[in-house]
């Protein structure tokens, strides 16, 4: 009764604001629970450990790192990131770069010691690129892999395998078989039939599905008539392509519902943004862009009050009840 | 309309209006920017593309009627292709990037600037801006080549220095000018006679820096000591990739920095130690 | 001598002037002549013989209609078009509303009266429907047809006959016995290689490949939690798409070279924009979403002024000169 | 920010915070316009998304303080889904789009609005602009219905009437109100006495808009006639589907209208003749 009381002598505003605060927003992918279902895309911020850090202490609940493959990598000339200001967008062609599983291990490691929930994105040229890099990174205390079958930026690899159901299928099985860390497939938005690869992914026994990754693209400059990438063609990131995420998360719930969960990558810079992909069927998000652009610390809590005020407003109480909430 | 800088957008096509040899393997260039900015601070720099061959950061040596002059030494492939550029030819840049030095206003303190090679590129752009400052305060300019051929800015330092506007301490290492011998040896000298309030502005080779840094430490008179990371490997320059990162803080020199003060650098334990290739390796210093 | 004298005697802007005024851009697609290389995109005031009259007389070189099938169609329901201020695009699901052939005629047949270079974009389910629409316009005094395989706003038919490289295939061959008039196949971006489908197409004969039409896309309203537009999904067109537009115009130039022409859309809202296309490899563009979000007659004149004033500043006497600029 | 506007975007959801029954079947609703605008001119429209069921371009009849007014009769499914909502719902708006009415500065002229049916929505706010207006000027309105309990904003135009304000003109088929017949009889009855320039702003089903174009084309001192061709069908609302479009000058209603002029009108062919289905097939008027 004395309780009651007390509660009912507090405004509304500062009521609103303790329960935002106090609101819960973690989330579960599969088996594993993230303190919010905001995740740093990989290949932004994702090639040091300290960028990493800095990002999960900003108020992220994961952290992907870059794309590590078997050997170090130089990726493509530059230029290789800019931004396209008038679409609130960026292209990008780094293809790669990364210094090899070997050497991030201690990357990685310092994540670990600092106890940053790591999701490691892997890459290879085929299955047996792929499974080396799992083994050599497999014995190491993070959340799961995320497997990069979609990079658009590099000769051979990358989308290739993302396009073929077979490849991605034997890809993930091989690699489920070896260890017991949850799997990740992530898709390129760049194929005629996304359902059917994904298909082939669950088949595999992935634990998740992640889409999208970049766009195929390009840029001319006019005046000197050369393609502007150092590489000519890149991937393009950011708000231009969130119609086209959305779309797919969509598509993908209809067709997987409950079965698997996805996570909502491409275009957001908002809270509203990562309601609309968790609307969409979303359990979680991957930002990058947006969280390379800004000062990760603003942006994250930006979204993240937005998202709690959103939860708010309409009487959510976890983010699980928002997911696919337009399939309804 | 005027902006207060160039949007983040891809590479704006300038046209060079002018070249000149500024010392040995080095030349000033000048781009006209279509687009009106408002103005350049010294320790921003931009990514230059040099279409079809490279991208990289280059440091805004001034910026007036939307001239932007650069400084290039030439050091590999992309800065070779950029030194054969002429007057008419286009480059591209993006930019204004990061954070400038800052000066504080109303405090008087000798302003002491240090640097080397292309370092001094930044640093000319904040002579000038400190030249123009109201209160007139002491400025004094320490710069180190191996021989006065490559001495960066020569005449325009020493006709300075001559008008009594800044005091110019040129070192080389076969003393062909000035001070025989490395600037830290000079500075130091000069930090034990000095009074006042000091503070550094430093631009150049990391090792230099770091040397430079441990020295400062030493002075309770240095009351902060600020220095350019721009001895490192960038790709996007607004703060993307990572690939310029510091350890273990996570700061992007091309946003957080390139300048960072004294605090900062007590806090980057990979100054002076090691750097990031352009794979995310570490390289030592 | 005379002449040389007065020349000299004319100001060097006055004569900038006149040149860009005299300046010709016309050029051809295939065997087809059009006094400049901008068209109307297929979809964008394309219903009605006077809005492709108004088009036209803006000073474009030729319109293409709304994509035209074998009966009336009332389309999807509204919302079936909006905009996308943020990135300076539109989704639609118009979903191919149409009069059908039959009533359509009468409208084309204004058009020829009027000496409006026309461009009858085409659709069907399958085959069957294809050569109907066509056996019932073929009579026509029209440029040509444009096949649009490539509609992501219908159940049936559309695009998922434009990532079927065999339906491609059979259907402009089939078409091509049928008539001496031109035949452009309209590509999807929304496949694995657009390279293999444009292959079907040239194989099968037709007479200019056209990319891209639309991205498969969805907007999702957060605050009633429904996808807005009344069929769900829709199509992205506008400045989102302009460097995916680029990106496919690029590779299929670089696939095919001068085998068969290739017409750039996606995001042209500039002068610049269609040089980028040209660099890239087109030989005529379309310009849809900025055509109709503007007045036509001021967007088609600032374009058209930036391409004579470039082709001046960079020397080029034809827009032939300028295809594929960008590959050298 | 207070924009001119509201950008050209996806529906911006409105809170519905008031409604009230107007008269038979149509009903008066107020949204909460989340963005800060200016103002809305009379004739423009919004595109109004039923969430869920479907989007129609709807009048607007009163913009203040950001709370919009708009009149909804009841015709079939949409309308009548509309109808259904209650205040705390949602509805999305885009727009405003269209060229509104124009009322001429410093010519003094009888302001002729003349309406019917949902029609009366845009003659609502220039009715309320007109009598704003500094220089006081005689202001007409004729409205039709079928009986009195289909007049809409009866009470509201009876009140201006009352005050002075302007002179309301009634008409019903049955004559329960006002003048008994079609206000086409009640306007040239009133035509041939009036005296002084006059201009007509006409709203309603586009057979009556026609017999009215007739009816003022007779008449020298009826100077201007702006109607609203708004009994068309409409998609997009801003200019790129061309399904409202007119013939044979390819005007869109939704851009280069929904208000035409006499010159304009006298252009379009198809004005009550025939009009553009969803599928781009014509219709008798
Ligand atoms: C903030 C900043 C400001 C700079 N300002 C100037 C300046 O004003 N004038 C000037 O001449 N130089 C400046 N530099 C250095 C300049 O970027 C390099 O000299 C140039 O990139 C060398 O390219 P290259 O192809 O000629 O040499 P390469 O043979 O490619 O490389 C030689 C060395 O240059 C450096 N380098 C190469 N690519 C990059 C890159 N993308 N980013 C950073 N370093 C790179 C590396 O240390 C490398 O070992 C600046 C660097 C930074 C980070
Ligand atoms: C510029 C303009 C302003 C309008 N202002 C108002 C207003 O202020 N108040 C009001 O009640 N009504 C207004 N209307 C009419 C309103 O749009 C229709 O009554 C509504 O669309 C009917 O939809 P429904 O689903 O109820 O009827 P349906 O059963 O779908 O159709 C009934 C009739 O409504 C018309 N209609 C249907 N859909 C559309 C559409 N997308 N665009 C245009 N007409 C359509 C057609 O004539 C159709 O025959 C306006 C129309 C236009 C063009
Ligand atoms: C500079 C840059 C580098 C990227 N590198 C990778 C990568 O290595 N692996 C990967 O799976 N995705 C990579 N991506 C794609 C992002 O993870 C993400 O899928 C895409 O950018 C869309 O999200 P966004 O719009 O929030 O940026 C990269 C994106 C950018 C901008
Ligand atoms: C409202 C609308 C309707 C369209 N309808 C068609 C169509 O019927 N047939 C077709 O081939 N393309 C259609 N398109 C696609 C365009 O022709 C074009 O390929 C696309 O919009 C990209 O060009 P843009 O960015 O210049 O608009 C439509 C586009 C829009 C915006
Ligand atoms: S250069 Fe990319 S983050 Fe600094
Ligand atoms: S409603 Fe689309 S052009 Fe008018």
């Amino acid at each position: 009764m004395n309780l009651v009381i007390k509660r009912a002598k507090v405004s509304k505003t500062f009521q609103v604001a303790i329960i935002c605060l106090l609101m819960s927003i973690e989330t579960f992918i599969g088996s594993i629970e993230i303190r919010n279902p905001l995740m740093l895309a990989s290949g932004v911020l994702g090639t040091t450990y300290s960028t990493l850090q800095r990002a999960y202490k900003a108020g992220l609940g994961a952290v992907i790192t870059k794309s590590i493959g078997p050997r170090s990598r130089s990726g493509n000339p530059n230029p290789s990131v800019f931004a396209l200001h008038e679409i609130r967008s960026l292209i990008n062609s780094v293809g790669l770069a990364n210094p090899g599983y070997q050497t991030f291990r201690q990357d990685i490691e310092q994540l670990v010691k600092s106890e940053t929930p790591t999701v490691v994105s892997i890459f290879g040229e085929n299955q047996t690129e792929f499974s080396e890099v799992l083994d050599g990174l497999k014995d190491l205390n993070i959340l799961g892999f995320e497997l990069n079958l979609s990079c658009p930026n590099t000769e051979k690899g990358g989308s290739q395998i993302g396009t073929d159901t077979e490849a991605v299928y034997s890809i993930v099985k091989a690699l489920k078989s070896k260890t017991n860390l949850p799997l990740w497939v992530k898709l390129t938005p760049n194929v005629s039939d996304i359902i059917e690869i994904a298909d082939a992914a669950v088949k595999g026994g992935c634990d998740a599905i992640v889409a999208i990754n970049t766009l195929k693209a390009m840029v001319i400059d006019i005046q000197t008539k050369q393609p502007i990438l150092g590489f000519k063609r890149g991937g393009l990131s950011g708000s231009a392509i969130k119609p086209i995420g959305i779309r797919y998360i969509y598509d993908l719930y209809e067709n997987f519902r409950e079965k698997i969960p996805l996570i909502g990558v491409g275009g957001i810079y908002k809270g509203e943004d990562v309601v609309e992909y968790l609307l969409a069927g979303a359990t979680a998000v991957e930002i990058g862009s947006a969280i390379g652009v800004a000062y990760p610390e603003n942006i994250i809590r930006t979204i993240t009050m937005k998202i709690k005020k959103y939860m708010k407003e309409h009487d959510y109480s976890s983010i699980g009840e928002i997911t696919g909430g337009a399939h309804r | 309309m005027i902006k207060q800088t160039l949007p983040n957008t891809k590479p704006i096509m300038c046209k060079i209006v002018d070249k000149e040899e500024e010392c040995e393997d080095t030349y000033t260039f000048l781009l006209e920017v279509p687009v009106e900015v408002k103005s350049a601070k010294p320790g921003q720099f931009i990514m230059l593309w040099v279409p079809g061959v490279d991208e990289f950061p280059i440091g805004i040596a001034g910026f007036e009627n939307n001239i932007l002059e650069i400084g290039i030494a030439k050091m590999g492939e992309g800065t070779e292709a950029l030194l054969k550029k002429e007057i008419g030819d286009y480059l591209g840049i993006r930019g204004f990037y990061g954070k400038p030095f800052k000066t504080p206003k109303k405090v008087k303190v000798n302003h002491l600037l240090i640097g080397g090679g292309f370092g001094m590129t930044p640093l000319k752009l904040l002579t000038t801006n400190l030249i123009h400052q109201e209160e007139k305060q002491e400025i004094h300019v320490f710069e180190g080549a191996r021989n006065k051929s490559r001495l960066m800015y020569l005449k325009w330092f020493q006709h300075l220095h001559d008008e009594g506007k800044l005091i110019f301490h040129a070192c080389t290492d076969d003393g062909s000018y000035g001070y025989k011998g490395f600037p830290t040896v000079d500075l130091e000298k000069f930090l034990q006679e000095v009074e006042g309030p000091s503070i550094f502005y430093v631009a150049g080779p990391e090792r230099m820096m770091k040397a430079i840094f441990d020295i400062g430490k030493k002075y309770d008179k240095v009351i902060d000591m600020q220095m350019s990371l721009a001895d490192r490997y960038m790709r996007c320059g607004f703060g993307v990739c990572s690939y310029c990162a510091v350890d273990p803080t996570g700061w992007r020199i091309c946003v957080d920095g390139p300048i960072f003060n004294t605090k900062q650098l007590e806090q980057i334990t990979d100054f002076g130690v090691y750097k990031r290739l352009e794979t995310g390796e570490k390289e030592r210093i």
